[in-house]
């Protein structure tokens, strides 16, 4: 964990994301280095989520090409998997299993040698170690959420993908997580993150998502 | 192990439980599996008379005997014969020397009490004076043996 | 006549002969027919809306060839 | 823009080919009539009933040619993500179901006399049925999800596992039971089956296939106007904001 | 296989603390086949006869009754989401997930079925084959299970259609289930049906997870 990331780049090149069968955004390009981070905005339904979803390998763009210091992310989905953790709108909290089992399964699930000290030490991060032993179904939704972004620390991975994390959390909670990233991109981490609530991100890149929306007509005539 | 290694190591997994799923299929398979008996199996195996099976095998020309609304014939597969007892009615095409599979018990007497009597058609289609021609030629062949 | 009607008695298996076609004639013929209407009324459906839609119109000819 | 065939070279197909396979199922089947009905003969055993034949065995054949043609669709539909595979399928499968239902119930009209009773549990018997409620849950399934696409993907991963199990399910009644008689026209030179009743079969037989293809282009175009539809409706709502709070959407 | 493992535990610790599915499952069964001697009457002879028949159907409806549970929980919570990008094979992690599924389900069943097959008058002969074909049969319609499973994840009415897509899959195993027993109570040899059951179950090991996997990924989409 203290040993920063080795230098890496991540691209996309061309993207195009078809939802349903309407075209969400086409030609979409960006670039990022290590410590770099990619601030993603735009209107409702411009597709910051389906980009998010799509950098993670859960959607298959419709056209373009993402890459990994230059190799196609597509040759090797599990070896992708390992160098990025989601974090997505549901906190994926098992109400019956208590707040350290939630998280040591993640954590395990994402590299089986991670270990007890790590769990503990996300825990302690973001304030959830009092209740390492309450189960999932009396913590309230800040608390949830801040469980589901302390699987970030449990194992470590270089690229964080994050859609609208700040959802739920109270402004110290906010902090915690701003210091998380900003220590993550210190150590060579890559953020990639949407939000509508102001997340302080120094230095980021920004992308629109709504210049690469494709022309009304355009979005009907890939189908026609 | 690299991740393409194990990748496939797990295609010639499946692969092999795919291989050994068929061998074990075809080794059923050749184990015969057999859903109605013949007279032969029947007087072989000494069937009980509290089990309902049914009965394969080609019905005995001229052993039809009609009695009112019960009918009697014989079950043959061209080496063992077995009366059969049948009271309903008979599907048009039962015919003697014609396929026929028949379900019911065995009595004491050795004697098949069958409550259901389907006929069993050839895959041959053919008009009547075709056939005609065909037997008058010699070139007709009776079904031999049970299907 | 009476050749007519032992056609039509199909050798007394009328019944089962004469619903075998009757019914095969309806199940095709209704099949064929909901078929038809149903892209009948896409086709005016699609109409409609291009009509509606600025810059499409013209482009009809596709739906139709 | 991205690899999505252009489904306007199939429509121009579709139209070009579409009067004349109508025009040789009205031939083909007419034909296959007067030869099924009048110019053949009764058969030596069945009588009359032979003619049921002429409908039901098409039918069979309709049957599992429609699943086959789901099922090589899907696969394409998989592997090369081809949204008019997708269409195929979707749109062969009622066609397939029609044709499975009327095997069945003709069938049963044809048994009645010829075995004496309407239904038996006989291993071809019992095989279609089990085909004609795949038909079922893969229709069912295709229309379960409020996104076609979605309907479209899950049916096809269905329509597959469906193939994988239908030798397995024919081979497992086969063995649970047997009446039927084993099919007549596989036997290439030596068909047992006369040819004054082969021409009618086969006459009906390819009037049928005729009848599928022509149904199916037709359902294929429905089927990529109703996707256009849907797409020029989801443009609206996106390209003019406010528009869905307005409710001026729905036209 | 670490991740196998942590699966197969998380997933049995779930069903451990939320209880009622196997209790469910295992009820349903003994419920269902009680009522057969009401419907059919109490003939020694006819409930043994068809004694074979009616463990297998209710065994098979019994399984399938918790079957929709098996993806959805996770796919409604995002938890799916987390294990499609889990560093290791989809696959892997189904099977991690059948399995847990039929030891909270299927084994109960084999454990209840010579119970209700003594209610049922069965031939002593049969217990034995009984439970063989429960052992081979259960997994190979998790397995099934699991693709219909996957398959209805986000749709309209997913429990009823499940039924509908998996029951026509299920046949083969009934009527070899059923068969071994039979030819076991007559004295005759059930080899050839144990075989053949474990030739699926062999055959839907690798499959099943495979189609199940990928039915996952579309669901994702």
């Amino acid at each position: 964990m203290t040993e920063g990331w080795p230098s890496s780049s991540f691209s996309a090149d061309g993207l195009a994301c078809v939802r349903g069968e309407r075209v969400v955004f086409a030609q979409l390009d960006f670039q990022l280095a290590s410590g770099e981070a990619l601030l993603l905005l735009g209107p409702n339904g411009s597709g910051k989520s389906s980009l998010l979803r799509l950098l993670a390998g859960l959607l298959k763009p419709a056209a373009g090409r993402l890459s990994w210091n230059g190799a196609a992310v597509a040759d090797d989905r599990e070896v992708h998997a390992a160098r990025i953790h989601y974090v997505g709108h549901h906190d994926a909290i098992k109400p019956v299993l208590t707040v350290l089992e939630n998280l040591r399964f993640w954590a395990r699930l994402h590299d089986p040698d991670s270990g007890d000290e790590a769990a503990r030490m996300a825990l302690e991060r973001f304030g959830l170690w009092r209740l390492h032993e309450v189960p999932g179904k009396l913590l309230s939704a800040g608390q949830k959420r801040r469980l589901n972004l302390s699987r970030l620390l449990g194992a470590p991975a270089p690229v964080w993908l994050l859609d609208e994390p700040s959802v739920a959390l109270d402004k110290a909670s906010v902090k915690t997580l701003e210091a998380v990233i900003a220590e993550h991109r210190a150590r060579g981490g890559m953020v990639i993150l949407s939000t509508h609530a102001d997340v302080d991100l120094p230095g980021a890149q920004a992308l629109h998502l709504d210049r690469f929306a494709p022309a009304p007509a355009a979005a009907v005539e890939a189908w026609i | 192990m690299t991740r393409k290694q194990r990748r496939l190591y797990f295609v010639l997994l499946g692969m092999l439980a795919l291989g050994a799923a068929t061998a074990l299929v075809l080794t059923a398979i050749n184990d015969t599996l057999v859903y109605f008996y013949s007279p032969t199996d029947i007087k072989a195996k000494h069937v009980g008379t509290d089990r309902r099976l049914r009965v394969g095998g080609l019905v005995e020309q001229g052993s039809v005997v009609k009695q009112g609304e019960i009918v009697r014939f014989v079950v043959t597969d061209l080496t063992t014969t077995l009366p059969v007892t049948f009271k309903g009615v008979l599907p048009d095409l039962f015919r003697e020397g014609q396929g026929v599979v028949a379900e019911g018990k065995m009595d004491g007497a050795g004697t098949f009490q069958a409550s259901e009597v389907l006929a069993k058609h050839d895959e041959k289609y053919m008009p009547k004076e075709v056939t005609e021609a065909l037997k008058q030629s010699g070139r007709w062949q009776e079904e031999e043996g049970k299907k | 006549m009476s050749s007519l009607a032992t056609y039509f008695s199909m050798g007394g298996y009328a019944s089962y002969v004469w619903t075998s076609y009757a019914l095969t004639a309806v199940v095709m013929v209704g099949l064929a027919v909901s078929t038809w209407r149903g892209m009948k009324a896409r086709e005016s459906e699609l109409k409609v809306l291009q009509d509606l839609t600025p810059g499409r119109r013209g482009r009809s000819k596709d739906t139709q060839g | 823009m991205h690899r999505f065939a252009n489904p306007a070279r199939f429509l121009r197909l579709a139209a070009a080919i579409q009067p004349w396979t109508a025009a040789a199922t009205v031939l083909l089947i007419g034909a296959g009539l007067y030869f099924g009905l009048i110019a053949s003969p009764a058969d030596y055993q069945q009588g009359q009933t032979v003619r049921i034949m002429y409908v039901h065995v098409p039918s069979a054949w309709l049957g599992m040619a429609c699943y086959s043609t789901m099922a090589i669709a899907s696969a394409m539909a998989l592997i090369w993500k081809h949204p008019l595979a997708d269409l195929i399928g979707k749109s062969a499968a009622p066609i397939g179901a029609a044709f499975t239902f009327l095997c069945l119930v003709t069938g049963s009209l044809w048994g009645k006399p010829m075995w004496g009773t309407w239904w038996a549990w006989d291993a071809r018997l019992t095989s279609m049925l089990i085909l004609f409620f795949l038909y079922l849950g893969y229709m069912a399934l295709a229309n379960a999800f409020d996104d076609p696409t979605r309907g479209a993907k899950a049916s096809a991963v269905l329509a597959l596992a469906g193939f994988v199990n239908v030798p397995v399910i024919k081979f497992s009644v086969d063995w649970w039971n047997t009446l039927h008689q084993p099919a007549s026209v596989t036997k290439i030179g030596m068909p047992s089956i006369d040819p004054s009743m082969l021409l009618p079969l086969l006459l009906m037989g390819v009037g049928f296939t005729t009848f599928f293809v022509t149904v199916l282009l037709v359902r294929v175009r429905s089927e990529i106007m109703a996707s256009k539809i849907r797409a020029i409706r989801l443009m609206q709502i996106h390209s003019t904001p406010g528009a869905v709070a307005s409710g001026e959407v729905v036209g | 296989m670490t991740r196998l493992s942590e699966i197969i535990r998380r997933d049995l610790r779930l069903a451990l603390r939320q209880g009622s599915d196997s209790i469910m499952v295992v009820t349903f069964f003994v419920l269902t086949v009680v009522l057969f001697p009401f419907g059919l009457g109490p003939e020694t002879n006819l409930l043994e006869r068809t004694s074979a028949g009616i463990l297998w159907v209710t065994a098979l409806l019994a399984s399938m009754l918790s079957l929709d549970r098996l993806f959805l929980a996770d796919y409604e919570d995002g938890s799916l989401e987390l294990l499609a990008l889990t560093p290791t094979a989809l696959e892997l992690l189904v099977i991690g997930k059948v399995v847990a599924h039929w030891l909270t389900t299927g084994l109960p069943l084999i454990v209840a079925a010579p119970v209700l097959a003594v209610l049922l008058q069965m031939n002593g002969d049969g217990f034995a084959t009984l439970v063989l074909t429960m052992l081979l049969g259960t997994p190979t319609l998790s397995l099934i299970g699991a693709i219909g499973a996957a398959l209805v994840l986000g749709a309209r009415r997913g429990g009823v259609l499940l039924s509908l897509l998996v029951l026509p899959l299920y046949v083969p195993v009934l009527i070899f289930g059923v068969g071994a027993i039979d030819a076991a109570v007559q004295d005759l040899p059930s080899k050839a049906q144990l075989l053949v059951l474990g030739g699926m179950l062999l055959a839907a090991l690798p499959l099943a997870p495979w189609a199940a996997a990928a039915a996952l990924r579309q669901a994702l989409e």
